[in-house]
This record gives structure tokens, C-alpha cells and sequence, in this order.
């Protein structure tokens, strides 16, 4: 577009901006439409969490998990937990193992779904949105039955879970496993085979696999670009590896790759799901754990696959006191959305939109 | 209240006038894009004019030709628009008396 | 009568326009301006039984070409406020003295031919039936003057390609 | 006097009405239908399943505070929405919404005006509405509605080529512009257009679309993107004005297509034998029926369809449409001479 050259452009894109999914801003210098640079700014919803878990005891700390990422709590929850097992060499019995992956995979559909709607609804195709939180819906009523929570469960306890699933659960577990599998080729049905979702997705942000290593992408923005990296197979935590599951990966790396990968994984969910319940085990759901919680002194780091990437804490205990000497979180959001001024280079505004909502960021994780 | 009737003179006055006002307009004014929006006044009373012939002597004639106005009126704004985003692009003006490239 | 106050009205409209056109100061209001005397000269067509042409005007001189100039005009105000009102080499004097004259000539003209009175506008309805003259119009078009309506393509496909290469960057 | 007069002002008066009922009842279909696809109930509290909820959003939107910013360009910011509604709403002048009526033993037509050139106004007076969003996105003086207006500018040459060209094709076939006109060529040829021109249907609903800023192309109002595009600094009553010319277009744009390719106010099958009784339906009915039709695959679309990109837009304009159009009129204009 020869006629819009004449000036570059500085747009504000947020804090406050219907797509920018919270607080992120980015600071786009247009050319017409087309951006030539960005500076992504954060730090609008800074709470200090990390530094907030160094003056609390460690079971207070999973509370505050529950904030970091607050449309995944579980699996926040969940890693955090088996870092300080890990720290602690704490044997989690088996059943809790279990219930942790079903825990973990329900609140993956749930993340995907939230993606999904507000990714479709970003390129504007309003009516997925509402399809996907319709069975969102559906997991935090599952949430809800299980821990009486929606959206900041607290659901897992260091060495364990501090609730058995209530009666019955396991049956409406099933019972939505079977409703989701339905709903999913209906947004197929609206998404995957329309020209124009193909002609917004397809070769927008590519990235290629050794770019998508060297910035330290995870999750499905890794796996979109083609590397079959999943924390759940690579090194199994929780029960994974008990159960049969694929690892989808995309072959282009653009924002329809990772979408599609995103689709699968809600299949391989099910498909996890599927086996813990039919194997779930009878017998305790809590480990033995000492009442005071102090870990030995030293230091540790555990990453679990979250829906957004590899969320990894570091721990290090000094051995005497009952809070953590120091406490570090990789959260997935923000170490992919470095790679947000990249992706969008070249792009035009409407990408821009597009490609923030492909890397699936919450900012509450970003920011902690 | 008694007028008299409008005949062709009344429109060929409009548009005399209409065309004093663009001469006024390119004299005056030294905004480039001023300028051919001055000359789209003109290329109006000219089409005024027209119409008023074509509509005393009862032919078309004159409406065929203000078509052609209005092509090469289409015609002189793009190559206009173009020519005046080139020159913005160069010297970051639209002042006509800048326009001196070309002075020997 | 009804035709008196149609012209008068109209010919005021035109020419308070065309005059706002040549003295705005920002040139997004001149365009504005340049819209509305536009759709009031639309109307004269009309009124002297022009509907295809007044339709033509609208369409391609309202709806194309002035959007062309908003965009230009849009284009280039972005950095900078409007052209400076105030210009030492404004020639004021020579262009209303230039237009007096020209409007002096024109009326003289007028005046000296139009001695024998002519017949009066015919409202545009009686003028060629309900038909209207859509069709003559594009008999003429396209048998007498053929050659030159497609000169006139021919002048406006040079047009689009001269202005696409002025308007591209150069690198 | 009085037909001169009286009844074309008591037309005037009665279809400005009637359209500005339609379009804020347009508001709440669209809100129930786009509901009802996305398993939703839609408006439900103001009456009855939000029968009334029209009257509310008017008296919220005159209520609200009228905002202009403060560095905006005042004459224009007020101008912008006014230039956006006057062409949607003098657009229905020429719409003939049946034959003719016998009212009080007065023959009326169906319609305000049988101007021989109705297709072209309608053409006309549409691509002057584009000016309401570059004014509203310049005057705001704010870089989102900027960048709209830009788009807009854009847009509209893009698809208006296509769109007038396809117009000639119809014209090829319909052999008159006159809107009344069209509709009586179908009903002597017993045939709608759209089985005739059933391309020149598609490019023009089409190019409807785009022409009043639906998705898949409302690329000038893109929430998501441009936070509301070109609108986005408008308030209450100037704000609504917007909204009513979106609507009101869209009306337009129904009520051209089913009468240029859908037999206006005709009845359908006038040919088979057994559908006779469809003749005892008033004109009129029929027509508002085609037209509702129409709407409703606009508020379809809106549902089921994502957004296009620009550049996107006008590709498809430039190198689908366009192409085609020409393809179309040359055939048309072959089929005309020699068949």
C-alpha cells in the first residue's frame, strides 16, 4: 500500500483494548497498517507474587499459584505441590496421582476452551466463543463439585489432595468426557475447513523450530513449530506415565498450526481422562507429610506441562525457616510472549490481534 | 410574488459565477489540494454549462459531453493526487510556490 | 414559479459553497464543502433534465473522486496542522481582479448574445417523456461519439497507471 | 395538488417511520437470532422476551452523555453521523415496496418515487454514506477511528468497482433502471433474476456485505481490533445515529436485492396452478418477506463467519470480484445480442 507511507504511525495498543486479553500493552509503530516495530510493556498487573510466597508458609503459597494463572489454577497448583515433593521426597499415593491428572486435564480443556473462544472471537467469529465457554462451563461445574471453587480451586495439597472426589463424580467425569467429544467438530465444523479463518491463520507468525528453541517457547507455540516437546511424555509427572496419549505437532508454525494442535490436545484430554478414570485406584489420597512443612535445606526446580507451556518452580530452603528462601516461577505466558515483537513484525494490524491471541498469554501470569 | 422565467442565461450566469469563484480559488489560494478542488469548481460550471445547451437546443449532445468532463476530471485527479503525494513525499509541503524544481 | 425557486435556491447553495470551498482554512472542510456544492449541482442537473448525468455526478465525482481527495487530504495532514492562512505571496488582488474580469467577459458574451430572448427551461419530466433520456444518451455514447468515449478509457487507464507510479514509494 | 403534494409527503412520512420502527426492531432480531445460534436466550427482561427492549436501548442512547473530544474537529464530529443516516434513510425514496393500493378510493403506489434512474441513485446515494465513517474517523482525531476511516476509504473503492459493474450485467437483463421497472420485466417474463444473473446475485449480496460494513467485512468497525473503529469516540444520541444508518442500510441493501433479483412484490410460482392462493397476499407482504429473508442470512453470516483482514479484502475486490463482474457482463451482454 504505496499511498500510506508517508508517516509512521505510534499505536497504543492497551492497556486497556478489547483484545490485548487484560493488561498486556503493546506499542505498535505502523507503517499504514503494517508494523515495523513493537514494544511490548508490562507489569499492569504486577502483585509481586514471587516475592509475596518468600513471607508465606508453604501451604499458603498454593493459594497465591491460584492467582498466577487464574484461568489454569490447577495445574498451577499441581506444580508447585510436586516441587516441594520434589524438595521434600514426599511418595504421593497413587489414587492422588490420579485424581491430580484428571484434575490437571480437565483444567487444560478449560484453558484451551477460554483460548479458543476469545482467539475465534479476536478474528471475529463471535459464535465460538460462546460454544467455548458453554463447556467451559461444563468443567467448572466439575470444579465446583469437586472443590466447591470455579475459578481459584486450591485442589491440591503438597504430598497429596486434601478432598477424595465426592460420590459419583467419576460418572459425571464420563458423562462430560463423552458431551465434550461432541461439541469439539462443531467448532471444527466453524473454524477448521473456513477460507477465512484459513486466510487469517495460515502463515501469519510463522516461526520455525530452531527460532521457536532459541526463544524459549514451550507448550503449543513449540509444538505448533514442530517439536514434539511435552513435559507430560518427556519426563512424566502426576500419573502420565501410566496412559497412552500423542503429542500433536504442527508443521508450519503459523497461528493455524497452533491452533490445530490446540484442538488435538483437547482430544488427547479426553483420551487421558478416559484411562484415569477407568484405572483410578482405590487407597489413601494424602501422603505422609509432616505437620510443619520445612523443607531440608537446598533447592530445587520442577516444571510441569501447563495448557499455556512448561511452568517450572525453583525452590531454594535454607532449612530452618517455614517459608521458602526463595521462590522463582518460568511461567509459560511470559516467556512466549517474547516472542510476540518477532511474530508480529511485517504483520498488519488485524495480525497483531490475531497472533496475541495465538501465543495464549494470561496476564496474570505474565505480570505476577 | 412575479419572477421571470428561467431561461438557459439564468444557468450560463450560474456558471460563470461558479467558474469565477475557481479562477478566485486557484489566484488565491496556495494549498496545492485547494487548488484542484478549485479547478473541480470549474470543470463543474463548465459541465453546468453544458447541461444548459443540452437542455435549450432539446439534444443530448451536451450531456455526452459532460461525461467526458467528468472521465477527464477523474483522470486529472488521480494523476493530481499522485502527483501532489509525490511531492509531499519529497519536500513535506503542499505550498505551490515550493513547487520550484524545475526553475532554471 | 416553482422552477424560479428552484434555481435560485440551488444557484445560492452553489455558490455559498464554492465559496466556503476557496476560503476554509483546514482543507478537510473544503472537501466537505466541495461534497455539498457537488450534490447541488446534481440537482441543477436534474432540475434541466439531466437525471443519468446528475446520478453520474454523485457517483463518480461525490462518491469517487472527492473521496480520492479526503484520503490525499487525510494522508497528508497527519503530521502537520492546516496550511498557513496567511501567505505574503497570496495574490488576492490579481486573482478576484482576474476572476472579475473573467466573469465580466462571460456576462458580456451573455448579454450581447442573449438579446433575443430565448424559451424558458423545460422541467425536466416533460422533457423526453418518462423514459427519460438514459437511452438517447447512450446511443450517442456509443455511435456518434464512439471514438472519442474510448480515447476517454484509454485517458483514464493511462491516468490509473501514471498515478499508481507516482504514488509508489521509491526506493 | 394533492397528488403532487399530500400523498407523496404522507408516504414520506409513513416509510421514514416505518423504517426507523424496522430498524430498532432490526436491532433486537439481531440480538435474538445471533442469540438463539450461540444457545443463548438474547434480550429477555424489558416485556415479554425483550419485545420492548428497542424503546429501552433508544431512551438509554438519548440519555447518555453526548461526548466530543476535545482536540476533535467539533463541526465535523457532528456532521459525520448525520452524513452517515440522511443517504440510508433517502435511499428508501425509490424502493418500490409494492405495486400499486387503493387507499380511501385513491389509487397509490407503493412507492415514493419511480425515478427512470432508481438503480443508479440507489448506487449513488449509498457511496456518499462512506463519507459519514471517514469524517467521523478524521474529525475524532484519535488514531483507532484514523485507521478506520483509512480502511473504509479502502474498502469502499475496492468492492465498488465490482459492485457497479455487476450492475450493468443486471442492467443488460433488466433493460431499465427504473426499480418499478424491474420488478414489472419480471413479472412479464415470469422468471426472477436471480435464476438469470445468479452470479450477479452472489457478487452483489456480496458486495452488500461489505457496503454496510457486515462481517465478514466490517473491517472499519472491528472491535477486537480497532476498539469499535470508526465510532469509537461517539456517544448517545451521535453514536446511535451510526447504528441506525448500519441497520437502515442493511434494510436497503435486502430491499434493492429482492427487488432487483427476487421479484419484488411479486408472489412466487405465478405460473403453477396450485400456489394461485399465494396471489390473495398482498403485495406488500411478499415483499417484506424477501426483504426479512435476506436479512436474516446477514445476521447468518454475522454469526457464523470470522473477520477478513483488509488487504484480504481487497484482494477478494480486486482480483476475484472485479474478474468476474467482467467475465459476467461480457457474457450477459453476448447471451443479450444473440440469443
Amino acid at each position: 500500500m504505496a499511498l500510506f507511507d508517508t508517516d509512521e504511525l505510534v499505536l497504543n495498543m492497551g492497556p486497556q483494548h478489547p483484545s490485548t486479553h487484560g493488561v498486556l500493552r503493546v506499542v505498535l509503530r505502523l507503517d499504514g497498517e503494517r508494523v515495523v516495530g513493537s514494544d511490548v510493556v508490562i507489569g499492569y498487573l504486577h502483585r509481586g507474587i514471587e516475592k509475596l510466597c518468600e513471607h508465606r508458609d508453604y501451604l499458603q503459597i498454593v493459594l497465591l499459584t491460584d492467582r498466577m494463572d487464574y484461568v489454569s489454577a490447577a495445574t498451577s497448583n499441581l506444580g508447585y505441590c510436586e516441587t516441594v515433593e520434589k524438595l521434600m521426597q514426599i511418595e504421593v499415593p497413587p489414587r492422588a496421582r490420579y485424581i491430580r491428572t484428571i484434575l490437571a486435564e480437565l483444567q487444560r480443556i478449560a484453558s484451551h476452551n477460554l483460548w479458543l473462544g476469545t482467539h475465534a472471537m479476536d478474528i471475529g467469529a463471535m459464535t465460538v466463543f460462546l460454544y467455548n465457554f458453554r463447556e467451559r462451563e461444563l468443567v467448572l461445574d466439575l470444579f465446583e463439585d469437586y472443590c466447591g471453587a470455579r475459578l481459584t480451586y486450591n485442589a491440591v495439597r503438597i504430598g497429596g489432595l486434601p478432598l477424595d472426589i465426592p460420590a459419583g463424580w467419576d460418572q459425571k467425569v464420563r458423562a462430560y468426557c463423552d458431551l465434550f467429544e461432541s461439541k469439539i467438530p462443531e467448532y471444527e465444523e466453524l473454524l477448521t475447513h473456513n477460507r477465512i479463518w484459513k486466510e487469517r491463520t495460515q502463515k501469519i507468525g510463522v516461526i520455525s523450530a530452531e527460532d521457536a528453541i532459541a526463544l524459549g517457547l514451550s507448550g503449543p507455540l513449540l509444538r505448533g513449530s514442530g517439536v514434539p516437546r511435552d513435559v507430560r511424555k518427556d519426563e512424566p509427572y502426576a500419573a502420565y506415565a501410566d496412559f497412552d496419549f500423542d503429542v500433536p505437532i504442527g508443521t508450519l508454525g503459523d497461528t493455524y498450526d497452533r491452533y490445530l494442535v490446540r484442538v488435538e490436545e483437547f482430544r488427547q484430554s479426553l483420551r487421558i481422562i478416559r484411562q484415569a478414570i477407568d484405572g483410578l485406584p482405590e487407597g489413601p489420597i494424602l501422603g505422609k507429610v509432616p505437620r510443619l512443612i520445612k523443607p531440608p535445606a537446598g533447592e530445587t526446580y520442577h516444571a510441569i506441562e501447563s495448557p499455556k507451556g512448561e511452568i517450572g518452580f525453583f525452590i531454594a530452603s535454607d532449612g530452618k525457616s517455614i517459608t521458602p528462601y526463595r521462590f522463582r516461577v518460568r511461567p509459560p505466558s511470559f516467556c512466549n510472549l517474547q516472542a510476540l515483537p518477532r511474530l508480529i513484525k511485517g504483520h498488519l494490524v488485524a495480525d497483531v490481534v490475531a497472533l496475541i491471541g495465538s501465543i495464549d498469554i494470561v496476564v496474570g501470569e505474565v505480570d505476577r | 410574488m412575479h419572477f421571470t422565467p428561467i431561461t438557459p442565461y439564468h444557468y450560463l450566469l450560474l456558471s460563470a459565477a461558479l467558474f469565477s469563484v475557481g479562477v478566485i480559488g486557484v489566484m488565491v489560494r496556495r494549498n496545492i489540494i485547494i487548488l484542484f478542488m478549485s479547478i473541480e469548481l470549474m470543470f463543474n460550471a463548465v459541465n453546468i454549462n453544458l447541461v444548459a445547451f443540452a437542455a435549450l437546443y432539446r439534444h443530448e449532445v451536451g450531456q455526452a459531453f459532460a461525461v467526458f468532463v467528468i472521465a477527464v476530471a477523474a483522470a486529472e485527479a488521480a494523476v493530481g493526487l499522485g502527483i501532489i503525494l509525490a511531492f509531499y513525499r519529497n519536500k513535506e509541503t503542499l505550498n505551490i510556490d515550493e513547487m520550484n524544481l524545475m526553475k532554471g | 414559479m416553482l422552477d424560479a425557486i428552484a434555481f435560485y435556491t440551488l444557484a445560492a447553495l452553489i455558490l455559498a459553497f464554492a465559496i466556503a470551498v476557496i476560503t476554509a482554512r483546514n482543507p478537510v472542510h473544503s472537501v466537505v464543502f466541495l461534497v455539498i456544492n457537488f450534490l447541488a449541482v446534481a440537482i441543477v442537473y436534474i432540475v434541466l433534465g439531466a437525471e443519468f448525468l446528475a446520478m453520474i455526478q454523485v457517483l463518480v465525482y461525490a462518491g469517487g473522486i472527492v473521496v480520492l481527495y479526503l484520503f490525499v487530504v487525510m494522508l497528508v495532514n497527519l503530521k502537520r496542522g492546516p496550511e498557513a492562512h496567511q501567505d505574503p505571496r497570496r495574490q488576492t488582488g490579481a486573482g478576484v481582479g482576474l476572476a472579475v474580469a473573467v466573469l465580466a467577459e462571460l456576462t458580456a458574451i451573455l448579454a450581447y448574445t442573449g438579446r433575443n430572448p430565448l424559451p424558458a427551461v423545460v422541467p425536466a419530466a416533460s422533457a423526453r417523456g418518462p423514459g427519460g433520456n438514459t437511452e438517447q444518451l447512450g446511443w450517442l455514447l456509443y455511435t456518434t461519439y464512439l471514438i472519442p468515449f474510448e480515447v476517454a478509457s484509454m485517458l483514464l487507464l493511462v491516468a490509473m497507471i501514471g498515478a499508481i507510479v507516482l504514488a509508489r514509494k521509491v526506493d | 395538488m394533492t397528488d403532487l403534494f399530500v400523498v407523496p409527503l404522507l408516504q414520506i412520512v409513513v416509510v421514514l417511520n416505518a423504517v426507523l420502527v424496522a430498524v430498532t426492531y432490526m436491532v433486537l432480531l439481531e440480538r435474538k437470532i445471533i442469540a438463539w445460534v450461540q444457545s443463548r436466550l438474547g434480550p429477555m427482561r424489558v416485556g415479554p422476551h425483550g419485545i420492548l427492549q428497542p424503546i429501552a436501548d433508544a431512551l438509554k442512547l438519548l440519555l447518555k452523555e453526548d461526548i466530543t473530544p476535545i482536540r476533535a474537529d467539533r463541526w465535523i464530529f457532528t456532521l459525520a453521523p448525520i452524513i452517515s443516516l440522511v443517504p440510508a434513510l433517502i435511499a428508501f425514496a425509490v424502493i418500490p415496496f409494492g405495486g400499486e393500493a387503493t387507499l380511501f378510493g385513491h389509487r397509490v403506489p407503493l412507492y415514493i418515487a419511480n425515478v427512470n434512474v432508481g438503480l443508479l441513485y440507489i448506487v449513488s446515494i449509498t457511496s456518499i454514506g462512506v463519507y459519514g465513517i471517514i469524517l467521523a474517523g478524521y474529525s475524532s482525531n484519535s488514531k483507532y477511528p484514523l485507521l478506520a476511516s483509512l480502511r473504509a476509504s479502502a474498502q469502499l473503492i475496492s468492492y465498488e468497482v465490482a459492485v457497479t459493474l455487476m450492475l450493468v450485467s443486471v442492467i443488460v437483463t433488466t433493460r431499465t433502471l427504473s426499480l418499478v421497472g424491474i420488478v414489472e420485466g419480471q413479472m412479464r417474463q415470469h422468471i426472477w433474476y436471480v435464476f438469470i444473473q445468479p452470479v450477479a446475485a452472489v457478487v452483489l449480496f456480496i458486495g452488500g456485505l461489505a457496503e454496510t460494513n457486515r462481517t465478514p467485512f466490517d473491517l472499519a468497525e472491528a472491535e477486537q481490533e480497532l476498539t469499535g473503529g470508526f465510532h469509537t469516540e461517539y456517544s448517545g444520541m451521535r453514536f446511535a445515529m451510526f447504528f441506525l444508518a448500519e441497520y437502515a442500510n442493511m434494510i436497503v441493501v435486502s430491499a434493492v436485492m429482492t427487488t432487483l433479483f427476487f421479484g419484488g412484490w411479486l408472489s412466487p410460482f405465478p405460473n403453477v396452478a396450485a400456489a394461485h392462493f399465494l396471489w390473495y397476499i398482498p403485495g406488500w407482504i411478499w415483499f417484506l418477506l424477501k426483504t426479512f429473508v435476506l436479512l436474516y442470512v446477514f445476521i447468518w453470516i454475522r454469526a457464523t463467519l470470522p473477520r477478513y483482514r483488509y488487504d484480504q479484502l481487497m484482494r477478494l475486490g480486486w482480483k476475484v470480484l472485479i474478474p468476474v463482474a467482467l467475465v459476467n457482463l461480457v457474457v450477459s451482454a453476448i447471451v443479450r445480442v444473440f440469443l
